[in-house]
């Protein structure tokens, strides 16, 4: 087994991993970066983000407004004080990107334009036309070349993370071209390593995303947070459930039912708003929970349009004009055409809500600190509580830099104060364990179970348990179903042994750590008793402040299903209220 | 829900096993709404767990399924197998690469050019961020946009014959950047790019075929930028040669 | 170890159609160069009088070889312009404002300005 | 060195080619009237001596006559240079010497021969 020795580890080269690490190598090029991730960085999925990133820049714009739409927005589960902080760094990160070359849409001044979004009271979201988080990856990446002290290792994957006396001191990967494991030893380590929304069947994620990283922290005795809230963005893609983005919503696109009616108006989003003239926190820009809990009702009412691909309503833009897609929207345009084979400029486009987001995961305070001193996370794999119960459209991408760069900041200061020697013996110790878990893995042979059948069974049962809307019933019959696939999972058998490039195990690995963190996911909604923002209970329609108004921490107990605890979330100024958004209409 | 037959020839290549690649073939009953990347994936899923490949987004942007498709370099998730019905297709990995396993290529070199080129902002002084961002206005920013288009799946190394030909070629996407920051009205360091431009397998190894420019699945017109900057790399040249070459 | 497939270094422009036509392209090259010589030869004769010029090269052009040699050439002659300004948009884009100008655009004005140029040639050669 | 050959010789080429491009096709048609003679029917003889000498006699018509002789010879040099290339001939230096060397002595020649008319 190779050994890296290397100061700061990063796991995951998407936006939050090239973030930090351009972080570091900037302040102290000094330091060693090791960027390890299980693709190249520009296949990370931040490059699937399309419609923009929240930051404060415009006059008529204030922090206090993106703080109390953002709090809102979460339905009260958000950290103030992160949110706080957040608000206040993101201009200056937004700004950032700029300088080094983000290829932002312009106002004819040459200032940086905004786009309205969902749940927003103000337009405040920086775009590059509809293709935000690939410019927003490939400037990060592109400019981290820069700096000699970074160093990738790409297509590397990540088995587990080195723990001794007390600390993180780094993970264990696999260099995917050759099998061979490496023992990265590193003065803390830095998780980047994205959501996990291929635990469902049908996610605008990619096929990379299983929180792998999450996972990891989890097995390693970090516990998950707030795993019960997962977002369906309110328009995805028929048939494929790519995403279409807000901003399609945002440059005045509406939502129609099967008679051509705006439904939203029902759903106490209304009044209507006039067609090419959206208003904010209004109708079409709600938040997104709302809005997909509103087709929910619609399909529950026969409102939506069967097709083969399940049901679905209309995205209709076509009051927009040719002009304005195809200088705002273009990505919308190509994917409507290419994977609907529907024209936005002539046709309503069919689309369904579709799982998008994790608020969820590891468990991270305002510092980007994990509980485990060492280990560090930032992005969609992290749960700060900047998101709270949902997720405002845009926040995100601004998040992985804001906390890109606090996580490199605490980061280093805790590499460079920390000089007790590593402890090599338990480390190299741990990984002939990794070592030994792959090899049996691949070399197990008799088994009955196959991945793809495994992970077919999961999705439909976290689709049917965990959905949009739950109920103590569903919720408990997934949870005995995914502790039931997580003893069937010992039975699968690999058939590719070879050491190169085997997907056969990849997909195996990932496949468990899914498993992990379904389990959190629906025993964490089966205790939460309460409806607040993504998470609905039809059985406990209302939010309880009272109970629930804490974070649900899941805590790893090897095959047995997790231990729930809670954590107080931190409020500062303000008090849980109603989240209207209603145009001011009553 | 009509069904497409679909008949895959893939490349198959294992170094522990085999002494070069050979094709396997698979029939895949294919619904209608599928790419490629589909029928290759229910391979995977239900007929073959050893196949290997790489894909992710399946939305055309990622960059990662760049694979030859009857021949011609394509994103598998963006070509529908209705063209493909009834018939045999070939599927290989991307040419001019060598071979990991199976469909999957090693794209260090690609990764090493990209570097050389200095694809990011390269300025005498730097604006401090609390002065706010550069200007730029809209058409400035048209003039280089479509080059940061993109994805880096490297289709057009695939396409390009002078990539065959003399590996050492930098290549389009490479240059394609490094063209999009010598024109981003943000950038000044066309004088410094140029030093490894203007060597033999920088601009120069291009002899324009054009092919880069239609295998692009994103549009982008490396062929333009290429020529756009043997242009550029004369002028420079020539300004140097008279003492004027810092930009 | 990776497979490196092999690259024919002397057949692989008859792959790919597009490959082919490049190799037109630049083997139009061969015919430009002759012609070119031809007017070098031209200029040659004229500098050495009247008499040389007829008999050393006007009269040498009529032969039936040289007949045939000038039909293919100005043949290649006319397929180069066409398949030079066909690309000459790709090399030199114009921005108008914000956007471009289309490439028929500009591939067209350089056809006008080649027919205008052409015709006035012709016109002062005394063709017409 | 290679790095000064390249762009000095890709800058002869583009713009021999987009002479030639515009120059050489009605310059091969008047040959090609010229050397099918001049028939009985009337058409006026072309390319006639002293409608040469008179071209060439100007300082203009020499500039223009090297301009485009001379780019001319480049640009194929240097286009069949690459063109062989892609046909397969290695042997890259002495293509380049004796296409480069061609087109120098035209050069040389052109200059020399216009200078006496």
């Amino acid at each position: 087994m190779e050994l890296i020795k290397t100061d700061i580890a990063i796991v995951g080269a998407g936006g939050a991993g090239l973030r930090t690490a351009i972080a570091v190598a900037e302040s102290n090029p000094d330091l060693k970066v090791a960027l390890i991730s299980k693709v190249y960085p520009m296949r990370s999925h931040t490059c699937a983000a399309e419609g923009g990133a929240a930051g404060v820049i415009k006059s008529d714009d204030s922090l206090d407004l993106h703080f109390n739409d953002t709090v809102g927005g979460g339905d009260w589960l958000t950290d103030q004080d992160v949110v706080e902080y957040f608000v206040n760094e993101a201009p200056k990160e937004l700004l950032q990107l700029e300088h080094w070359g983000c290829p932002w849409s312009r106002e004819p001044n040459g200032s940086v334009g905004v786009r309205p979004f969902g749940g927003m009271k103000i337009k405040r979201t920086w775009f590059a036309a509809d293709k935000s988080g690939f410019h927003i990856l490939h400037t990060l990446f592109q400019t981290s070349l820069k700096y000699p002290s970074i160093e990738r290792f790409d297509e590397f994957f990540s088995i587990d993370l080195l723990m001794a006396d007390g600390r993180c001191q780094g993970v264990v990967a696999m260099e995917m071209k050759s099998g061979r494991l490496f023992r990265f030893q590193a003065k803390a380590v830095v998780l980047c390593s994205g959501g996990a929304g291929r635990m469902f069947p049908f996610s605008t994620n990619g096929a990379i995303k299983t929180g792998d990283g999450t996972a990891m922290a989890y097995r390693a005795g970090v516990p998950t947070k707030d795993m019960e809230f997962v977002q369906y963005h309110p328009t995805g893609l028929l048939a494929t459930g790519i995403l279409l983005t807000e901003g399609c919503r945002g440059e005045g696109g509406v939502l129609r039912n099967k008679d051509g009616y705006r439904y939203l108006q029902d759903y106490g989003m209304g009044p209507e708003t006039p067609l090419g003239e959206p208003v904010l926190k209004t109708m079409e820009l709600g938040p997104r929970d709302r809005l997909s809990q509103a087709f929910w009702h619609e399909q529950q009412k026969g409102n939506t349009i069967p097709t083969s691909w399940g049901d679905s309503t209309h995205l209709d833009m076509t009051h927009l004009g040719e002009k304005h897609i195809d200088e705002r929207l273009p990505l919308v345009r190509e994917l409507s055409i290419t994977y609907a084979g529907v024209d936005p400029v002539k046709e309503p486009v069919p689309i369904r809500p579709v799982v998008h987001y994790m608020m969820g995961g590891i468990h991270t305070n305002i510092d980007a600190e994990t509980p485990v001193p060492g280990l560090f996370a930032v992005g969609e794999c992290a749960c700060a509580s900047l998101n709270g119960a949902n997720r405002l459209g845009s926040n995100s991408l601004t998040e992985l830099l804001v906390f890109g760069k606090r996580a490199a900041t605490n980061a280093v200061e805790f590499a460079r104060n920390r000089n007790a020697e590593a402890n090599e013996s338990e480390l190299q110790e741990q990984a002939d364990k990794a070592q030994t878990k792959i090899r049996e893995l691949v070399q197990r042979s008799g088994g009955t179970e196959s991945i793809a059948g495994l992970r077919a069974e999961m999705t439909k049962s976290l689709e049917e348990g965990a959905g949009i809307y739950r109920t103590e019933e569903t919720l408990q019959k997934t949870c005995n179903t995914i502790a039931d696939l997580r003893k069937r999972y010992a039975g699968i058998e690999l058939h590719d042994k070879s050491n190169v490039f085997n997907t056969d195990l990849f997909q195996a690995l990932e496949l468990g750590n899914m498993l992990a963190l379904a389990q959190t996911v629906a025993e964490g909604a089966l205790a939460r008793k309460e409806s607040r923002g993504s998470h609905q209970r039809l059985d406990y329609e209302a939010r309880d402040d009272e109970q629930y108004l804490k974070h649900t921490l899941a805590y790893y107990q090897g095959d047995e299903a997790p231990r729930i605890d809670y954590h107080d979330v931190v409020i500062t100024k303000s008090k849980p209220g109603v989240r209207d958004y209603s145009g001011g209409a009553k | 829900m009509s069904a497409v037959q679909l008949e895959l020839e893939i490349l198959r290549y294992d170094p522990e096993k085999d002494q070069e690649p050979h094709f396997q073939t698979y029939q895949v009953a294919c619904q209608e709404e599928w790419m490629v990347l589909d029928a290759i994936n229910h391979v995977k899923d239900e007929v073959d767990t050893t196949l290997s490949y790489r894909w992710s987004c399946h939305m055309a942007v990622c960059g990662s399924c760049g694979m030859m498709i009857d021949g011609q370099p394509k994103l598998a998730c963006k070509v529908s197998v209705k063209d493909y019905a009834n018939k045999k297709v070939r599927i290989e990995p991307l040419a001019n690469f060598p071979i990991e396993r199976d469909l999957v290529v090693v794209q260090d070199d690609f990764m090493e050019k990209l570097k050389r080129v200095k694809p990011y902002i390269i300025r005498k002084e730097e604006q401090p961020i609390e002065a706010g961002e550069y200007k730029q206005s809209p058409a400035e920013l048209k003039k280089f946009k479509q080059f940061t288009l993109c994805i880096n799946c490297l289709c057009c190394y695939a396409a390009c014959p002078e990539y065959a030909l003399t590996p050492e070629f930098m290549g389009p996407a490479a240059l394609a950047l490094a063209h999009r920051y010598n024109t981003d009205s943000r950038d000044q360091g066309l004088a410094e790019r140029h030093k490894e431009l203007s060597k033999p397998e920088g601009v120069w190894d291009c002899s324009f075929t054009d092919t880069c420019s239609i295998a692009c699945p994103k549009h982008v017109d490396p062929a333009s930028a290429l020529q756009q900057l043997k242009i550029a790399t004369t002028v420079q040249w020539y300004k140097e040669l008279i003492g004027m070459g810092d930009k | 170890m990776a497979y490196v497939r092999p690259v024919s270094k002397t057949t692989w422009y008859l792959k790919d159609r597009n490959y082919t036509i490049h190799m037109i392209n630049e083997l139009t090259s061969v015919f430009i160069g002759l012609y070119a010589l031809l007017l070098l030869w031209g200029i040659g004769a004229v500098a050495s009088g009247d008499k040389a010029y007829y008999q050393f090269f006007l009269e040498c052009l009529t032969s039936p070889g040289m007949l045939v040699l000038l039909w293919v050439t100005t043949i290649v002659i006319f397929y180069h312009a066409i398949a030079w300004f066909k690309v000459t948009p790709k090399a030199m884009p114009i921005q108008k404002g914000e956007a471009f100008v289309p490439g028929g655009v500009i591939a067209g004005a350089h056809y006008v300005i080649w027919v205008l140029f052409s015709l006035v040639v012709l016109y002062f050669a005394g063709v017409f | 060195m290679a790095k000064v050959n390249k762009a000095l010789f890709w800058s002869l080429f583009a713009a021999g080619g987009t002479l030639t491009a515009f120059v050489f096709p009605v310059l091969a048609l008047i040959t090609l009237i010229a050397a099918h003679g001049s028939p009985p029917d009337g058409i006026p003889e072309i390319m006639k001596f002293e409608q040469m000498q008179g071209l060439l006699a100007n300082w203009f018509g020499k500039l223009a006559a090297f301009g485009t002789v001379s780019l001319a010879l480049w640009h194929a040099a240097h286009r069949l240079r690459v063109g062989l290339h892609g046909l397969g001939l290695r042997a890259d230096g002495l293509v380049a010497v004796v296409g480069y060397g061609i087109a120098l002595v035209g050069t040389i020649l052109a200059a020399y021969w216009l200078v006496q008319i």
